[in-house]
């Protein structure tokens, strides 16, 4: 069972994200608190310190009563592919100890506590801010230390934590899958806790590289888009957004660029 | 009898001025230490820095000292290099200068990680992608070149000097001085630009974002050519500070000229290659993400556009013109304020390539990020300069800092 | 030093010219070298390896050897993988009563284990000498099912073991001795009949020898 | 040799020298610095959680009426996450964050673990912990004295168990120990289906068929704010792969009009008067559903009453009072969008209008839910798919009838404390809200003398806070049965905790569909952690304790045996798949179904109850507090991120409340720009708010999405209790000290919607 050393990615897992549907009830950030070991303070709301590995943005389209708009961005981890999808992701190349690293048979983009000594390198290269420092040591009142999930480690204070698109539920599927004597894993054996928590199945995960997977297809629609496509981090997670407000608050226009002309020569390039 | 432990020839101070000295600046250095023992025992949580903020103001302080440093490094390569031996008279100074400076950003560093018993993991398990394992290999080395550089100096100490193995050691050492500097030229090269490439190429950040040749964005070398041109104007300060403070003169005059005409030259030529950078980059790199200028700049009072105006012509251009001039370097005030200046816009460019790059909004929909620090980082950014006070005082009363000293204050 | 010690001596009218150099006595400092070169070696070969690891033993002493004899089907029989894949590590007290419900022999251990354990329905504290960090995750079915790999060519013989041996734990750490390998400098290789060393390089040595690559963080990593 | 200082320095140097090489050239540092560094990466204080065998118990959530089922994650013993049960018909496999945060419930600070007796003085938090036997002692014999008194009927339970056994055996004890006086909260529902008692003569709780609905007209109603399971929404709001339509009326920009096709911004207090203008265009422009007006409807056209008084019809009394340009005058709402909302609604399939504002935890004025329910018969949709269903409560809880004794007899006879269920309010089965001002207001002795309460916290939720402490200290007994230290189980004289519904049997009776109302079995996914006893059992404890035909009206083994025999037949069902269906509808069964004295559904409400006759005004409905004084008006919002009755919000949901809401301890006050310019405030100005019932400091967060002149404070802030580690202790305001209840004349419901308001700098 060698696997490939090349630099191809066999499968690309990633995200598409229908803002049209997302009624920014929080049920992903919750479930990914409890899946991934994210620990509380006494005082979140200095969201600036606050971990979370998927938040919800609340964005409005700033024009007055009664044409007011808003609409939630859930962001999770992008899982940058990088310039030219090289796994070159901004974080990535950065980090002075290989504490992140992209993964080429997934396409998800690591982080590993104990490796990382918290110099947060990693964060400011990141546009998205994906990636949350431990400023403390994490505390579990009374019996709470009970609920911890064994399956990711809780993390020490002063070291940078991220999404991981829930690898180790990928880890689980394919034990089980061993033991069952197979080599892949079904679309629906390897879903992130976020997107099988989400109550309106706003959210769909899957391998982009594999047509036989819904975000294939979803990738493509005619209003997905990508957050600062321009920047050419290459993220793996799609939003779709049928407002065009919506569209071009994920990058950055000069006043007289529209979205969706310079889109498709983003296409074209990748 | 022992041997006097105050060189031949000067004029110290007292003892109890000294020590009295010693034991203000030793206050604020205890501040210093107790602010940075808070922080390594309670974690960066002592910090007002934040996720957004996750590079703040001692790292700002790490660059500047770092580039202001630079003095030693590019003296060392005028004096042993290029064969500027006019510039013996200071180049002491400048060594003992970049010492501090560099070992303060190494104890900055090691504040500023969050587990800093795994601080070796950076050589350990290097990333050689990382613009910051370069600057850690280089830092370090090229602190151990100026640890080597400044024992000779240590070792002429009177009474150091009275035994001969190590009066011997220090004359050989002396000896092999231009390898050294050589070492130190090339590590400098690399850790000054490497610093600069930390945040050009963040790709992810259209605001430090630089283009560039190879692997290296433009800021890599316009990080080492500020460092030579700024570090010398900040040895210059420094020297000029010693004198008021001593009352004395320390180096000659056409010493000092020199090295101010160099540092003009070097930065006219930065401060151009600077505009010329900044241009391409306002008009060409920038819109090509969806930026224009005035995105990266608001109307607070700090990151405002003003701040691009006092970096490139307040302190670029205006110094480099005085210090190119002969009448303005010859005139005292003139040339102290243009060295002070160039530092401070040397300073200025460090920090908006490491603040304002986290301050700057990526998305349309964010707002600004502040931050202003907590007493806890301002102790231990004041910490290094308190220990560089001290190391200066204690280099000034005991070795031979400044050759010329005698000849300029003649006994009595 | 203080100041004043500092200050002691000084005579502004004497320069360092002034003084002959004086007689070093050399060889006081050579042997004053060599007594902290010899002296650091043994502490740091022969003392500090004593100090770094205490001792423990298992609250029983476990005969893998007779249970191998007793079971059916090997290590599985009682280290067995669940049906989601997962794999059950060291049995619970539950698997041990399958026999053990009243004292079927006459080892001693067995009486004690019955007695102190069984009957209390107490679960015994084992001490685990492969235990791996809570960061890192091994998936047993990936060596086990995936790469056919067999028990004995990273734990060693320990199946046929008749007592469980001490169990060493850096008292820095907290790592057992067996995840580093046997010797503290690591020179030479463990025995044929040892576990193997299971630090981060073992591991990654393996997979570069057996899959051609060290492998992505996460592949170990949780 | 003499060894002088110079000569012992230069030895010490070289020893230390020596010392260093023979170091560096040992395995001493390396492994040290190695070790340390593995030290820093296994800190004794960061917890390892224990792996082992995983298991996944399925239950039901029991934290909202929404009953959804949820999948718990198990490592041994420990339960380590909850998610949403795939295929469990209430949820989905969907589940709120809060539902997903139960595990902090469980394990979390805020625990009472063990029965405890008040030591200090009320509310000071010192207590002491006692037996279960002393702690029913303590209950049992203040109700034996309460009786020895001839008073059984000033002993009342406030409940917040609505339907199921626990709440059955709650009102058999009370009825065998003889007093009517069981408290629940009104909701939104009890006004709905008061709505429909008038106009069907059906009791039962009304469902809105939202699953086969295409088209939602949505009265306030936070359908995506947690009033209602967020899976129920499949479909609504449209995407990329289609959906139904959604028209959402109400002042403030939720997330539910922010998920809404349409977002119709009325004056708040205005939603039924908006309902009778679209009823008005329906008319109109005959585009109701004439077929079923015409034979299934009666009161709709102008009728007689004997002689020649003409009985006025809906039909007139809507075509001559509510012209939309009238409407649009007290609305707000364009004239063009009043008729086109009319015309989407009328010509949408299977369209309905519900109403209930936010989590629909304040009953509400019954014009607004008889208005809407009038747009739903115009609409036609009474008893078909994607329309209005009255569904008889499940009967499934059916206890032998008790022997009483006098005492109890004479206290039955008694009238309620609160005045529900009296001449006056006589559909109404609970005003809790009521509750303060009977007692503040009482002479002598309080009407209550012993207050039980259980699943609910009522001096954190009735309206107007100040005052219900204050009847709470005329109490001269109060017991809690909260399994979290919540602001009543503080303020309690013993506490004795019931489990979690995670730790015990329970059965929940979830919200109806077309197939029928769930009934979800909660099962114990850990052992209980604390000394803590189910309610059921502690109830039939305490009958014990009081002895004679009381304990043989309760002479159950124990609660789980009680259960068992209850659902009897179905046990085995419940226990397997984890829920049972009870009484599922059959579509267009209208004309056997209408129980009014016409069997058509009634617009004359007074002809389908007559034994409530009352006239509607459905005008604006009033608002507490003079313009002069508070020229702004404060409404409450719910919102899902925040739990806003009971219990209080867990950690992870106060972690993902935005900073634009809570900041610190500091509450966001929501208030448009417009008028923020006006009474020149800006973003995070701190200010006193204050209402004609209290005041409280706040901070300015401006918002677009907030009606100029209108401000906005959310529910489910300002705990006053729980554990400080909780994370929420004293943080931001408690909305409903600020407001009190204003009284629905005919069903004496609560129907607060705002209250006068101002706001000066601090």
């Amino acid at each position: 069972m060698k696997e490939s050393a090349t630099h191809e990615t066999a499968r690309r897992y990633g995200m598409v994200i229908d803002l049209d549907k997302c009624t920014g009830c929080g049920a992903c950030m919750v479930s990914c608190y409890a899946e991934n070991n994210v620990p509380f303070k006494k005082d979140e709301s200095n969201k600036l310190d606050s971990i979370n590995w998927i938040r919800v943005v609340k964005m409005t389209n700033q024009k007055p009563y009664p044409d007011t708009q808003i609409c939630y961005l859930p962001m999770p981890c992008m899982q940058c592919d990088g310039v030219g999808k090289h796994g070159h992701s901004p974080c990535v190349s950065v980090c002075p100890a290989v504490a992140t690293d992209y993964d080429f048979t997934t396409g998800i983009v690591s982080q590993i506590y104990t490796r990382c000594f918290g110099c947060r390198y990693c964060m400011a290269a990141c546009p998205y801010h994906a990636r949350k420092f431990n400023w403390w040591d994490p505390v579990w009142p009374a019996d709470m230390e009970k609920y911890l999930s064994p399956n990711v480690s809780p993390r020490m204070r002063g070291v940078v934590e991220k999404c991981s698109f829930c690898f180790h539920r990928y880890q689980l599927a394919r034990d089980k899958a061993y033991q069952e004597e197979r080599a892949e894993l079904e679309e629906n054996e390897y879903q992130p806790a976020c997107v099988e928590a989400c109550p309106v199945k706003a959210m769909t995960f899957g391998d982009l590289n594999n047509p036989a997977h819904a975000v294939y297809e979803l990738k493509n629609h005619k209003h997905a888009f990508r957050l600062l496509e321009r920047l050419e981090t290459n993220p793996k997670v799609y939003y779709i957004s049928s407002k065009e407000w919506v569209r071009r608050n994920g990058d950055n226009y000069l006043p007289d660029e529209a979205p969706g002309r310079l889109k498709s020569k983003a296409k074209a390039r990748h | 009898m022992e041997t006097p432990l105050i060189p031949p020839g000067v004029k110290r101070c007292p003892t109890w001025q000294f020590a009295l000295w010693m034991a203000a600046v030793g206050a604020v250095l205890l501040w210093g230490v107790y602010a940075m023992i808070l922080v390594w025992w309670k974690g960066l949580n002592q910090t007002n820095m934040n996720d957004a903020y996750g590079f703040a103001l001692w790292i700002w302080a790490d660059l500047a000292v770092i580039a202001l440093g630079g003095g030693a490094f590019f003296t060392g390569f005028l004096t042993y290099i290029i064969g500027k031996d006019k510039l013996k008279g200071i180049i002491n100074y400048a060594v003992i200068i970049g010492f501090i400076c560099y070992s303060s950003a190494l104890l900055i560093l090691a504040i500023d990680i969050g587990q800093p018993l795994r601080g070796w993991f950076i050589f350990w398990h290097a990333n050689v992608h990382s613009m910051l394992t370069e600057v850690a290999f280089c830092l370090s080395c090229y602190f151990g070149v100026l640890t080597i550089e400044f024992i000779p100096l240590i070792l002429e100490n009177p009474r150091l000097a009275a035994k001969p193995f190590l009066h011997h050691l220090s004359h050989n050492m002396h000896e092999i001085m231009a390898v050294f500097a050589a070492t130190g030229v090339f590590l400098s090269f690399f850790h000054q630009g490497s610093l600069g490439g930390v945040a050009g190429v963040l790709f992810g950040r259209p605001f430090a974002y630089r283009e560039g040749i190879f692997i290296w964005p433009w800021t890599f070398f316009l990080f080492t050519w500020s460092a030579a041109a700024c570090g010398p104007c900040f040895t210059i300060l420094v020297t000029w500070i010693t004198e008021k403070i001593t009352g004395k003169k320390l180096v000659q005059q056409d010493v000092i000229g020199l090295l101010a005409k160099i540092a003009g030259w070097m930065l006219i030529t930065y401060i151009i290659a600077k505009s010329i950078d900044t241009l391409y980059w306002a008009l060409v790199t920038a819109p090509g993400m969806g930026f224009t200028l005035m995105d990266f700049y608001t109307d607070h009072p700090i990151y405002n556009i003003g701040i691009l105006f006092a970096e490139i012509v307040l302190c670029g251009f205006l110094p480099a013109l005085i210090l190119i001039t002969r009448r303005g370097r010859e005139n005292g005030f003139l040339l102290i304020l243009s060295v002070l200046l160039a530092v401070l816009g040397c300073s200025i460019n460090r920090w908006v390539m490491v603040l304002q790059v986290m301050a700057v909004p990526v998305f349309s929909f964010e707002s600004w990020f502040l931050y202003s620090p907590s007493w806890q980082e301002v102790a231990t950014t004041i910490l290094p300069v308190a220990y560089g006070v001290i190391l200066i005082s204690l280099a000034h009363r005991y070795l031979p800092v400044f050759p010329q000293e005698k000849e300029l204050n003649p006994a009595n | 030093m203080s100041i004043s010690d500092l200050e002691h001596a000084v005579d502004p009218n004497l320069g360092a010219a002034d003084h002959p150099p004086q007689k070093s006595s050399g060889w006081v400092v050579f042997f004053c070298f060599m007594i902290g070169l010899v002296g650091s070696l043994i502490v740091g070969w022969f003392l500090f390896p004593q100090w770094l690891y205490s001792e423990k033993h298992q609250p029983i002493d476990f005969n893998h050897s007779i249970h191998m004899d007793n079971v059916s089907d090997g290590c599985n029989s009682c280290h067995f993988f669940r049906e989601d894949g997962t794999f059950s590590g060291i049995p619970d007290l539950s698997a041990c009563t399958d026999c053990h419900q009243d004292v079927i022999g006459s080892d001693p251990e067995e009486e004690k284990f019955v007695t102190e354990y069984v009957a209390q329905d107490k679960e015994v504290q084992w001490l685990s000498y492969f235990r791996q960090p809570d960061c890192v995750f091994f998936s047993h079915a990936a060596h086990v099912t995936g790469a056919g790999m067999s028990c004995e060519s990273c734990h060693g013989d320990i199946g046929y073991s008749t007592h469980s041996k001490v169990y060493q734990e850096n008292i820095i750490s907290g790592y057992s001795r067996d995840i580093w390998g046997y010797s503290i400098s690591r020179f030479g290789k463990p025995g044929e009949h040892d576990g193997k060393p299971m630090k981060m390089n073992d591991c990654a040595k393996c997979h570069l020898e057996e899959t051609g690559s060290k492998g992505a963080c996460f592949q170990c990593h949780k | 040799m003499k060894i002088d200082r110079r000569k012992f320095l230069a030895g010490f140097s070289a020893c230390v020298g020596g010392g260093a090489v023979g170091s560096m050239l040992s395995p001493l540092p390396w492994k040290v610095m190695d070790d340390v560094a593995i030290w820093t990466q296994n800190w004794p204080w960061t917890p390892v959680p224990q792996d082992g065998r995983y298991s996944y118990v399925q239950s039901v959530c029991a934290l909202c009426p929404g009953g959804c089922g949820i999948s718990v994650r198990k490592v041994k013993s420990r339960a380590v996450k909850i998610e949403g049960l795939k295929d469990h018909p209430a949820g989905n496999g969907g589940l709120c964050p809060l539902g997903l945060s139960g595990l902090q419930y469980l394990y979390g600070p805020a625990r009472v673990k063990s029965p405890l007796k008040r030591v200090g003085k009320r509310g000071e938090g010192k207590w002491q912990p006692i037996s279960w036997d002393a702690a029913i002692s303590e209950v049992s014999q203040k109700l034996n004295e309460l009786r020895a008194r001839n008073k059984p009927h000033s002993l009342a339970w406030i409940s917040g168990e609505n339907k199921g056994i626990l709440a059955g055996l709650i009102d058999r004890f009370l009825k065998v120990y003889g007093s009517p006086n069981v408290l629940r909260d009104s909701t939104a529902h009890d006004a709905i289906d008061q709505a429909a008692y008038h106009t069907q003569g059906q009791r039962g709780t009304v469902f809105w068929d939202i699953e086969n609905a295409d088209f939602i007209l949505s009265f306030g109603a936070g359908l995506m704010d947690g009033g209602w399971p967020l899976a129920r929404m499949n479909g609504f709001p449209k995407s990329a792969d289609g959906g139904k339509t959604l028209i959402q009326v109400e002042a403030r920009l939720s997330d539910t009009a922010a998920k809404a096709d349409l977002w119709v911004a009325a004056n708040p207090g205005t939603e039924g008067v908006l309902a009778l203008g679209i009823a008005h265009v329906m008319i109109r422009e005959l585009i109701y559903n004439i077929d079923f007006i015409n034979r299934q409807a009666s009161g709709f056209e102008d009728g007689v009453m004997g002689g020649d008084q003409v009985l006025q019809g809906f039909k007139s009394m809507v075509l001559e009072k509510y012209k939309p340009e009238k409407v649009s005058g007290i609305t707000g709402v364009p004239v063009d969008a009043i008729f086109d909302i009319a015309r989407r609604f009328a010509k949408s399939d299977k369209a309905v209008a519900v109403c209930g504002r936010g989590h629909g935890r304040v009953a509400g004025c019954m014009d607004e839910a008889l208005a809407v329910h009038y747009l739903n018969a115009l609409k036609g949709n009474i008893h078909q798919p994607g329309g209005v269903f009255v569904v008889a409560d499940p009967d499934y809880v059916r206890f032998p009838e008790p022997g009483m004794d006098k005492i109890a007899e004479y206290g039955l006879g008694q009238t309620r404390v609160d005045g529900a269920q009296s001449e006056k309010f006589p559909n109404s089965r609970y005003l809790l809200h009521r509750l303060p001002e009977i007692i503040n207001t009482a002479d002598g002795d309080s009407p209550v003398q012993a207050l039980l309460v259980s699943g609910a916290n009522p001096l954190y939720t009735i309206p107007d806070g100040k005052s219900v402490k204050k009847s709470f200290d005329k109490i001269p007994f109060i017991a809690s049965f909260s399994p979290f230290m919540d602001e009543t189980a503080v303020y309690s004289d013993v506490i004795l905790p019931d489990h979690t519904y995670l730790e015990c049997y329970r059965d929940i009776v979830s919200q109806g569909s077309m197939d029928g109302i769930v009934v979800s079995l909660a099962k114990p996914v850990v052992r209980p952690l604390y000394n803590t006893s189910h309610l059921g059992d502690v109830i039939i404890q305490i009958a014990k304790a009081l002895g004679g035909y009381i304990e043989t009206a309760f002479a159950w083994k124990s609660y789980e045996s009680l259960l068992e025999e209850t659902f009897a037949d179905n046990w085995e069902t419940i226990t397997s798949s984890g829920y049972i269906r009870m009484n599922p509808q059959i579509p267009g069964t209208v004309a056997t179904s209408f129980n009014t004295p016409s069997k058509k559904f009634e617009f004359n409400i007074n002809a389908g109850a007559p034994e409530a006759p009352f006239s509607s005004a459905f005008e604006k409905i009033a608002m507490e507090g003079d313009a002069q004084n508070y020229p702004l008006t404060l409404i409450p919002y719910d919102s899902i991120r925040l739990a806003g009755n009971y219990p209080a919000n867990p950690p992870f949901m106060t972690k993902i409340i935005d900073d634009t809401v809570l900041k610190k301890t500091h509450g966001c006050i929501e208030i448009n720009p417009a008028t923020a310019k006006q009474l020149r405030l800006s973003e995070g100005d701190a200010v006193k708010l204050s209402t004609p019932r209290g005041e409280a400091d706040v901070q300015i967060h401006l918002y677009e999405g907030v009606m100029p002149g209108v401000i906005a404070l959310p529910r489910g802030l300002g705990h006053t209790a729980y554990s400080e580690e909780w994370g929420l202790y004293g943080k931001g305001v408690n909305v409903n000290d600020l407001m009190g209840p204003i009284e629905d004349p005919v069903s004496g419901f609560n129907m607060a919607w705002g209250i006068r308001a101002k706001l000066t700098k601090i």
